[in-house]
């Protein structure tokens, strides 16, 4: 399954790995950052709301 | 109806909410099937061995990061013109996936250029040129951190995009005379031309396309991200402009 | 020609303090600006001074016939007294200071560095500088600030002189200088609705 | 404007004003210099011009915060702004302050400590041309840099993190025309590009400068 690198595996895999490893990492901020921001805003929101 | 009433918050969140599972979706199989494609479904070529694998990401990356400093200008312009909130959170929300892209750019231009040079580093004029830009996006994210007024902050991170960018490609001049006039004719001109848009007039359909699939993906990435930033920048004002009416009232 | 503020709100970090605002003041006339604070006195002599924005409304004849006045004196401590006002005056397309010196008792203080002046020696040269300005307008923030009775009472008669030559004052200040030109405008009728900033009211 | 001009050099030169603040700095980083890559002349020779630029460029920036901030703590800058005075004018006399007071001197400075580094003899001239060429550019921007920072209280850092890649196409033709020089090369392209840069500068940046300058104002 595995195709041969040959000589240049290690930079390639290396490329793989970091940039993916980079998306990922802004993906899940993003989404983390998102929610926070989302579940913040509702609280705030129902408390307006309970309130009025 | 325009296309400016995008720029009304609500409108902008209720829209992309719709939007946005199937652009991650679609973003998701791009990148996939363009990854899978290239890593595992192509010849190696014949000079440069595998690390050719390595296209499927620099180029769309490096695509990215410029094309996304565009976004931002013309965001930035927006909210100049028209001074719509949504253009400058917009523009805020890009900047740091604009960054990582520039570093995924030079991360894999490194990686790529080791084997070809015999060093991680060449002050190759596009790897420089991105290394510069790099450190654009470093100071708009900066100074968008740095202010407390968000009308003030998107106003002056807006001039600072508008006067990087005539700067960024004065840079990009500079920087293209600068490495020539060192090296003019030597082996790192050439070497540096197999990286970026050269290699693009050079490489043939078997790399092409899965190539092309891949930068449809980053694109969709990148738009399903800004989307949703741009959300968080949105609510994250609309919780503050909450709290600062129930204590005027 | 007359300062002419028409249906002024002003705004304070985006939020209006107040609104509605509307008075004129004619030449040798002055207006004092009285209400708590935090009521926007210095945001509206701000607007009106030109420094920022007008949140709604407008204000006619401030344009270059204004000199301001603020809570800092904007004084070089490594310069004279004397180099001080020349240079405003310079700013001002003028060159007279005597006048400026004479009026607020600076004469003796003349050729002394800026930094070695006592907080009231300093407020005196600020007020100085409004008259080596030669504008007509007086935009005057609490004027009064450090000064003793006997500066006070220099303050008071160059203002008199001022509106004597036709010049108008426009100045929040809770001390009564005795100026018989002078009418008491109180801020607090017009305080704003609470509203949030402009810059939020997009988001709600 | 004159009158703006004079106070600025005046205040410059009178204590505490930080004049010659830059020439120390530009001195010391010289001198550093060749502690830290061995003191062989030929080395030194062969980097001298892109070290005088370098040098110059850190002393220009170094001393960009006091281009507003005083002014700014005081409240001469609300004074001013209410002045018969348009607010590019204000920023190009302020930026031609600094240029007077920090880069010319760092221009005048620039031969003597070429003979530290052992500078060619080639060289001089074209270190002080293009020095000559491109401090008021550093200058302007630097303004500008300081303009979108005078509002933020510990802006220093942030600042030099704004400028530093503006400066990059002015120190890259700068030092090219330095180090062309020295090689006994032609120098043309590089010196106009320089100047186009120089030119270009002072003649736009002033606007956003000011544009800035009233946004931090408000």
């Amino acid at each position: 399954m595995m195709p041969d690198l040959g000589k240049y595996a290690d930079v390639v895999l290396a490329s793989y790995v970091v940039s993916l490893g980079l998306i990922v990492v802004l993906v899940v901020a993003s989404v983390l950052r998102s929610r926070k921001a989302k579940a913040d805003l509702q609280k705030i929101e129902a408390r307006l709301k309970d309130g009025a | 109806m325009s296309i400016w009433k995008y720029a009304n918050p609500v409108t902008f969140i209720r829209t992309t909410d719709r939007l946005l599972p199937w652009l991650s979706v679609a973003a998701v199989l791009c990148l996939a099937t363009g990854l899978i494609w290239g890593f595992f479904f192509t010849p190696d070529d014949f000079r440069q061995g595998s690390t050719v694998k390595i296209i499927y990401l620099h180029v769309p990356s490096a695509l990215m990061a410029i094309n996304i400093w565009l976004m931002m200008l013309v965001a930035s312009l927006v909210w100049i013109v028209r001074r719509h909130h949504v253009s400058a959170l917009a523009a805020r929300a890009a900047a740091p996936i604009g960054a990582t892209m520039t570093v995924i750019a030079l991360a894999t231009g490194a990686l790529w250029g080791q084997p070809m040079w015999g060093t991680w580093w060449v002050w190759d004029p596009r790897l420089t040129s991105f290394l510069i830009l790099f450190l654009f996006y470093l100071g708009y994210i900066a100074l968008w951190s740095a202010i407390e007024d968000d009308d003030t902050a998107a106003d002056l991170t807006s001039i600072l995009c508008l006067v990087g960018s005539v700067f960024a490609i004065l840079s990009r001049y500079a920087v293209n005379f600068w490495n020539q006039g060192l090296h003019q004719g030597a082996s790192v001109m050439r070497a540096g031309a197999i990286t970026g848009s050269d290699t693009e007039e050079k490489v043939s359909n078997v790399f092409f396309y899965p190539m092309a699939v891949s930068a449809l993906g980053f694109i969709l990435l990148f738009v399903a991200l800004v989307f949703l930033r741009t959300q968080t920048e949105i609510r994250t004002r609309r919780a503050r402009a909450l709290l600062a009416r129930e204590q005027s009232t | 020609m007359e300062l002419s503020v028409k249906n002024l709100a002003v705004a304070r970090g985006g939020v209006p303090v107040l609104e509605g605002v509307n008075f004129a003041l004619r030449a040798g006339r002055a207006l004092v600006l009285r209400g708590p604070n935090g009521a926007g006195k210095t945001t509206l002599l701000r607007t009106i001074a030109g420094l920022q924005p007008a949140f709604e409304g407008e204000v006619q004849g401030a344009e270059d016939r204004i000199a301001y006045a603020g809570h800092s004196d904007g004084i070089k401590a490594m310069l004279s007294v004397a180099e001080n006002l020349r240079f405003w005056a310079q700013v001002f397309n003028r060159s007279e200071i005597d006048g400026a010196l004479d009026g607020f008792n600076l004469r003796d203080l003349e050729d002394r560095n800026a930094g070695s002046l006592s907080a009231g020696q300093k407020r005196r040269l600020g007020l100085a500088r409004l008259m080596v300005s030669g504008r007509q307008v007086w935009i005057l923030d609490e004027p009064t600030v450090s000064l003793d009775a006997a500066s006070v009472a220099l303050f008071a008669e160059a203002v008199r002189r001022h509106l004597a030559e036709g010049g108008s004052a426009l100045m929040a200040t809770h001390i009564d200088l005795g100026l018989d030109e002078a009418e008491v405008f109180d801020v607090s009728p017009y305080r704003a609705k609470p509203r949030v900033s402009a810059a939020d009211e997009a988001f709600l | 404007m004159i009158a703006l001009l004079m106070r600025d050099l005046r205040l410059a030169v009178r204590a505490g004003g930080g004049f010659g603040l830059g020439l120390a700095f530009f001195l010391i980083v010289t001198v550093l210099v060749p502690f830290g890559v061995g003191p062989e002349n030929e080395l030194l020779s062969k980097i001298a011009p892109g070290v005088l630029w370098i040098g110059a460029l850190l002393a220009c920036l170094l001393s960009l915060d006091r281009i507003f901030a005083l002014d700014w703590e005081d409240g001469s800058l609300d004074l001013l702004a209410t002045a018969p005075l348009p607010m590019e004018g204000i920023v190009s006399i302020k930026a031609l302050a600094h240029w007077i007071t920090t880069g010319l001197p760092l221009v005048l400075a620039a031969p003597a400590l070429g003979v530290l580094l052992s500078l060619p003899p080639t060289g001089y001239l074209w270190v002080v041309v293009s020095l000559l060429l491109g401090t008021p550019a550093l200058s302007v921007i630097g303004t500008f840099g300081a303009a979108l920072t005078v509002s933020l209280k510990r802006g220093g850092l942030l600042m030099s993190l704004l400028v530093l890649p503006l400066y990059v196409p002015t120190l890259i033709f700068g030092a090219e025309v330095a180090r062309r020089g020295a090689m006994g090369l032609t120098v043309e392209t590089p010196l106009l590009m320089l100047a186009g840069i120089s030119f270009g500068a002072i003649a736009l940046l002033p606007f956003a400068s000011a544009a800035v300058l009233r946004i931090n104002l408000r």
